[in-house]
């Protein structure tokens, strides 16, 4: 074992080319700003749906939160963007941005984490409106009408190495000892206790990452998109995210991954449909669930798939 | 100093006492049994050495370094911490990992590494991980499990399921090991190879062992003192040979034939 | 069981679409002998409402346009309608595919500010003019932060400063109100803006605001706050907000039997505005707007006839900005000469006395539109008066 | 005191409807588990079917309610058999993203034919109001309270006595165990469903009678709150929704009346997470403790 092996040289070398593919066409304009868009939106999603997925799909804490985290860092960074228009405060606000939703996950967390299930769902989808509320009515973030000309200086680069390094992040983190132990949480809680996880602290610890890279997806939006509004993260927003992962499998970041990308473009192509364009939209999401209720790879990885097929048999499940 | 001293411990739900002032002393290195008929409380006894459950009243204190540690209000984990170990009646398994990470979970406590390394597998991750599967394959070896150590939980035949149980709470590292029945289930040659099992694990690991079984031959034959519970109060204690002819034990079985190990209930 | 759903919802898939397509088609291929204009609307979501009004105003001025010989010596007009889910990076993300194509010359929408300001960017970067007919937000449309006009930029509707002081005056003047509540959308900026211009001057003509109250969009029930403010010793009370919810704080407000004048502005326009608050409730109600059903101009009546002939209702003030908006990017086409986005930009900055059903209006420097306002008076649900001011 | 006392009546009314909402919620949640975030939109297509009813046939309150209740019941049972009863053994979070689809689907399906637009009621009930003491009361409001006390009543009455809610009761304590003792699961669960989807039908028109104003998304945050309503009273729990729903309704109406109406939602979802940790099983829930 150790850094440098085989899968995860393998791994770079495929995150370079992607890179580097998209870099070629973008300078040939064979990908147009449009399809630039895309992208950014892919990325944006990718990361929420990896943080999502760590707090839902990883420690079996269902949340219905996860757009109110997205607010917070995108109104972090767009404040410190506005303020300092700059690369160095593009950055200062992402990691800003990143900071403070995590340490309202903190503060969130403690006292409401002890719920279980549906009762959690419900007091995240609450504790995200009052999140919104407040954003509607103070005076530093624009009220209603939001902030505006926030100057775009995310870029594609940006937006794939952020994504990148959330996809990375999370993957070690459920990697190790302490992402074990939220797993082991999602498992049997009274299990995982008994063998000397504080259960606690880590369902705050994966709520308080989550809720990081979600601020950090955030601030990317803020960064890219010029406007902010409070409705922008609304309850809709978090359904969306928890869809994706769903959709991909609860408990598999390719999944996630895979179903950001489909479902981001799904979204892109659907907007020429302009009256049926949700009814198509949710006659799928019912189809996909009934067909596949665990989501594209269900708790899989790619990384399985491969080894899979490398050892010629499958996985005894 | 005897290892694990309870006294007068108590737990009622709403109006039911489960457990009623009872008292247990455990010595280290000893082998005690629980036994009781279904519903003495036997397992409430353990989710309140465990911390699972408060008690309503009583102590229940743990030998550490020399001094008594009260356990009444401490969390599962810390009591798991402080060398306390266990396995549940009805296995408890993380169904959905490997064999492997289900023993390494239980190493958690004693992993060398902090957050920055867990999110960027630097510093002393890959040294500490390598650590940590060594040690847990020579626990399963124990039990002859290495073979199977990438195979989800659930996918284990019962036996050895009831086998990574224990496996588990072993790599807790305790001192103090709490078995909930764990023979259920299992047929005599698969209940003689556990305590087999057992007793090698108490001598290699320096283990004091507290065990509720229903399996008699296998109490009668290993424990060095035995605990018999009732209704939540200890209606008995002391060697094995005592409970056999305690007329109050084979009262609270009524008809059941508990003089004859080999053909106890299972 | 399972099998039977699937055929039903892979029917029911490729169906919808299907009909999608037939419908309001996106792509194809652009003729030399069309002109393509880009629409980007809140179709669905929660600004839907907005978006949709707007979008069969604009198709109803270019349906007309179109069956007249369309523009510039017979080319037809052909809409590119899409749909931003009220979402301003969908927003974006349109007008990207829109404007990247290169085949379209102009684009309208969205309907509300913060969509608009999302769009403003791209069209800025690609030389392509962008109007609104409903983006009413002071700052940061057409003028950005440093005060330089954004050449591309235009809308047609009024300020939220103009109609909040023309309120506010009116209010002051003609009503001799000297205390006013006001009882406003939280959650739209119009609304906000209309509150905040509204306040100040009223204010500063030295009238006093003895009640802020908020509202949002969606809500049903304004009893508890109208309760309040009935215990509240006020002479006017100002409704910043659209007809949805101010038609039932009209009809809740008379049922509790809060008498003063009610006060509003364009956002009231809608016939659904009496339906809602039934007919005895709307009285004493003066709401500022571009045009008065009472006006007899033949090209208003005509307008609202044909509306009523194709609809069954009158239209709402959304339908006839768009109507108006649709007129108006032809007259900038046949005016520039050319489908040319640069000339047609130059062609709306240029605009002099473009006469359309909300009434006549100039574009000033900062491309902002100079037209006059009536305030209408309802008396029983009907408009029985409408002052020019 | 006249305003407060006019508070607890506007808080009274708002809050019987919520509590016919929630009784949906509150049945299915304790039958299957699922927080039936459709439920809204039965209630939002009910304000529909008696829009329908009263507008184009002329037909008065009762007839329109009675439909509209039938409509919503056949409509309920429908979604469960499509969309929920092939799902029965997959996960409950798969389960939520086909509630969640379902709610889109009706509520743009529904957008599609009758547009975006705001609709109003025709004149169905008298709009009279009387001052008592200064406390302005209305007829529509006696009607919606009226209406909302019997329907629960009845409710209550079809769960405690007969034999169909007796064995709604069973399998919502455990259905494996029901189904051995020989009653038929899935037609329980269709009922419940009959039963809750009937109410919000009720409910639905209710609304549209009272406040007059219907439109295709008009379920959404009222179906939100209601689940609140449900969890606050006690998920599973009759009375339990019934106070919920009440009790939300008069916060809602206290707070915008005597704090600040922008925080009103706030508030409402502040006070269900304080409730939701001191007091997890809502008012009248029951405990529920885990076998070890």
């Amino acid at each position: 074992m150790g850094m440098i092996t085989k899968k995860n040289i393998l791994i770079l070398l495929s995150i370079v080319a992607t890179f580097a593919v998209v870099q070629v066409l973008r300078t040939m304009n064979i990908l147009t700003n449009f399809h630039e868009i895309t992208l950014a939106l892919i990325c944006i999603n990718i990361i929420l749906a990896v943080s999502l997925n760590l707090i839902t799909g990883f420690t079996g804490q269902f949340s219905l939160g996860h757009a109110g985290f997205m607010s917070i860092g995108a109104y972090t960074c767009a404040l410190i963007l506005l303020k300092y228009p700059t690369m160095w405060g593009f950055l200062a606000g992402i990691i800003a941005g990143g900071i403070a939703s995590a340490l309202v996950g903190i503060i969130i967390g403690l006292p409401t984490l002890r719920l279980k299930g549906d009762y959690l769902a419900i007091a995240t989808l609450g504790m995200a409106e009052i999140i919104r509320v407040i954003f509607l009515n103070i005076e530093i973030t624009g009220g209603a009408a939001g902030l505006a000309s926030i100057p775009r200086i995310a870029n594609w680069f940006w937006m794939f190495f952020f994504a990148v390094i959330s996809v990375v992040f999370i993957n070690n983190f459920i990697k190790s000892s302490p992402g074990r132990a939220c797993i082991s949480i999602r498992e049997d809680e009274i299990a995982a206790e008994s063998m000397g996880i504080n259960s606690t602290k880590y369902k705050v610890m994966s709520f308080a990452i989550g809720a990081f890279f979600a601020g950090i997806g955030g601030g990317l939006y803020a960064s890219y998109f010029f406007f902010l509004k409070p409705n922008l993260f609304g309850f809709l927003k978090s359904i969306d995210m928890l869809v994706i992962v769903v959709l991909g499998g609860l408990g598999s970041l390719t999944g996630s991954v895979v179903a950001a990308v489909l479902l981001t473009l799904l979204t892109t192509f659907l907007q020429q449909f302009t009256a049926v364009r949700m009814i198509l939209y949710a006659l799928l999401l019912v189809v996909i669930m009934i067909f596949r209720p665990k989501g594209i790879m269900g708790t899989s990885e790619i990384t399985d798939l491969l080894g899979r097929i490398g050892r010629g048999k499958g996985r005894v499940e | 100093m005897a290892l694990l001293s309870i006294e007068k411990l108590t737990k009622s739900f709403g109006g039911l006492t489960a457990v009623s002032n009872v008292d247990i002393l455990i010595d280290k290195g000893e082998l005690i049994g629980l036994i009781g008929p279904n519903g003495a409380g036997k397992t409430t006894v353990f989710n309140l050495i465990t911390g699972v459950y408060a008690p309503s009243y009583g102590t229940i204190e743990l030998e550490v370094d020399g001094k008594l540690v009260s356990l009444a209000k401490k969390k599962p984990y810390r009591v798991t911490k402080l060398g306390i170990a266990r396995t549940f009646q009805n296995i408890r398994l993380f169904k959905d990992l490997s064999v492997l990470d289900n023993v390494r979970i239980a190493m958690h406590q004693r992993v060398g590494y902090g957050m920055p390394a867990a999110l960027t597998h630097f510093g002393r991750y890959f040294s500490e991980e390598k650590r940590l599967v060594a040690e847990a394959e020579a626990l399963l070896d124990v039990f002859k499990l290495t073979e199977k150590k990438d195979e989800l939980a659930k996918n284990l035949p019962y036996g050895e399921q009831r086998h990574l149980e224990i496996v588990r709470a072993m790599a807790t590292k305790p001192r103090l090991l709490l078995l909930d029945e764990p023979a259920a289930g299992m047929n005599p040659n698969e209940t003689a190879a556990l305590t087999a099992m057992i007793a090698k694990l108490r001598h290699d690991y320096d283990l004091t062992i507290l065990l509720i079984e229903h399996d008699m031959s296998l109490v009668m034959k290993i424990c060095e003192r035995i605990y018999v519970l009732d209704y939540g109060v200890v209606i008995s204690e002391g060697a094995p040979d005592k409970i056999r002819s305690d007329s109050r034990v084979i009262e609270a079985y009524l008809g059941e034939d508990v003089s004859a190990p080999q053909d106890g209930e299972a | 069981m399972k099998k039977i759903l699937a055929i039903v919802c892979v029917l029911a898939l490729a169906g919808g679409m299907l009909s999608a397509c037939g419908k309001d088609s996106g792509g194809g291929d652009a003729k030399s002998d069309t002109v393509q204009i880009g629409v980007n609307y809140e179709l669905t979501g929660d600004v839907a409402t907005y978006g949709n009004d707007s979008v069969n105003g604009i198709k109803m001025a270019i349906d007309e346009v179109n069956a007249n010989g369309g523009v510039l010596g017979g080319k037809q007009i052909e809409l590119i309608v899409k749909d931003d889910k009220s979402d301003p990076a969908e927003s974006t993300s349109i007008e990207e595919s829109l404007m990247g194509d290169g085949k379209i010359v102009a684009a309208l929408g969205p309907a509300t500010s913060g969509n608009f300001r999302a769009v403003i960017p791209i069209a800025t970067n690609y030389g392509i003019p962008v109007i609104s007919s409903s983006a009413t937000a002071d700052d940061d449309i057409t003028v950005d932060k440093n005060g330089n006009v954004r050449e591309f930029v235009f809308r047609t509707c009024f300020t939220d400063s103009f109609q909040g002081k023309t309120m506010s005056n009116f209010a002051f003047n003609e009503l001799s109100a000297k205390k006013a509540v006001i009882f406003g959308d939280t959650s739209s900026d119009y609304a906000k803006g209309l509150a905040a211009n509204f306040k100040s001057n009223f204010e500063s003509l030295g009238g006093a605001v003895v009640g802020e109250e908020g509202y949002v969009a969606k809500d049903k029930d304004f009893n508890s706050v109208l309760t309040k403010i009935k215990g509240q010793d006020f002479d006017v009370l100002f409704v910043p907000g659209y007809y949805q919810e101010a038609g039932l704080i009209i009809k809740q407000a008379r049922e509790l039997g809060i008498k003063q004048p009610i006060l509003g502005a364009d956002g009231f326009d809608s016939p659904e505005l009496v339906n809602l608050a039934g007919a005895a409730n709307a009285t004493d109600i003066y709401f500022s707007n571009h045009y008065s059903s009472l006006d007899k101009d033949p090209a208003v009546v005509k307008f609202i006839e044909d509306y009523k002939a194709a609809n069954g209702t009158e239209p709402g003030a959304f339908i006839a900005m768009g109507y108006d908006l649709g007129k108006y990017i032809v007259d900038a086409i046949e005016r520039a000469g050319a489908a040319d986005a640069k000339a047609i930009a130059k062609a709306l900055a240029e605009t002099k006395e473009f006469s359309g059903v909300t009434g006549t209006f100039s574009v000033d420097k900062d491309h902002n539109v100079v037209k006059s306002a009536v305030v209408i008076k309802l008396e029983n649900g009907a408009q029985v008066s409408a002052t020019r001011v | 005191m006249e305003t407060f006392v006019q508070q607890l009546v506007n808080g009274l009314s708002l809050g019987s409807i919520y509590a016919l909402i929630a009784l949906g919620y509150t049945m299915v949640y304790g039958i299957i588990k699922l927080i039936n975030f459709a439920h809204g939109d039965v209630y939002m297509l009910g304000a529909y079917v008696g829009y329908a009813v009263t507008t184009f046939t002329g037909l008065g309150f009762f007839p329109a309610i009675i439909i509209s209740m039938a409509a919503c019941a056949v409509l309920g049972m429908l979604i469960e058999r499509v969309a929920y009863k092939p799902l029965r053994a997959s996960s409950r979070i798969a389960v939520l993203i086909t509630a969640i689809g379902i709610s889109l689907l009706l509520e743009y399906v529904m957008m599609y034919f009758v547009g975006p637009e705001v609709r109003s009621y025709p004149d169905v009930l008298s709009k009279q109001h009387f001052e008592l003491g200064g406390v302005v009361v209305g007829v529509q409001q006696i009607y919606i309270v009226v209406t909302a006390v019997v329907l629960m009543a009845l409710l209550q009455f079809i769960v405690k006595n007969t034999k169909r809610g007796k064995a709604m009761r069973a399998v919502s304590i455990d259905a494996d165990a029901a189904q051995l003792m020989g009653i038929d699961v899935n037609r329980t669960i269709s009922f419940t469903f009959l039963l809750g989807s009937a109410l919000a039908g009720a409910a639905g028109v209710l609304v549209g009678i009272y406040y007059n104003s219907i439109d295709p998304l008009m379920g959404v945050m009222p179906g939100l709150k209601a689940f609140v309503a449900a969890v606050f009273g006690g998920i599973g729990s009759i009375p339990g929704a019934m106070i919920g729903g009440v009790g939300i309704g008069v916060i809602e109406t206290l707070v915008s009346g005597y704090g600040s109406s922008m925080y009103r939602d706030a508030a409402v979802f502040a006070l269900l997470i304080v409730i939701l940790i001191v007091r997890p099983r809502g008012l009248l829930g029951k405990q529920t403790g885990e076998k070890l």
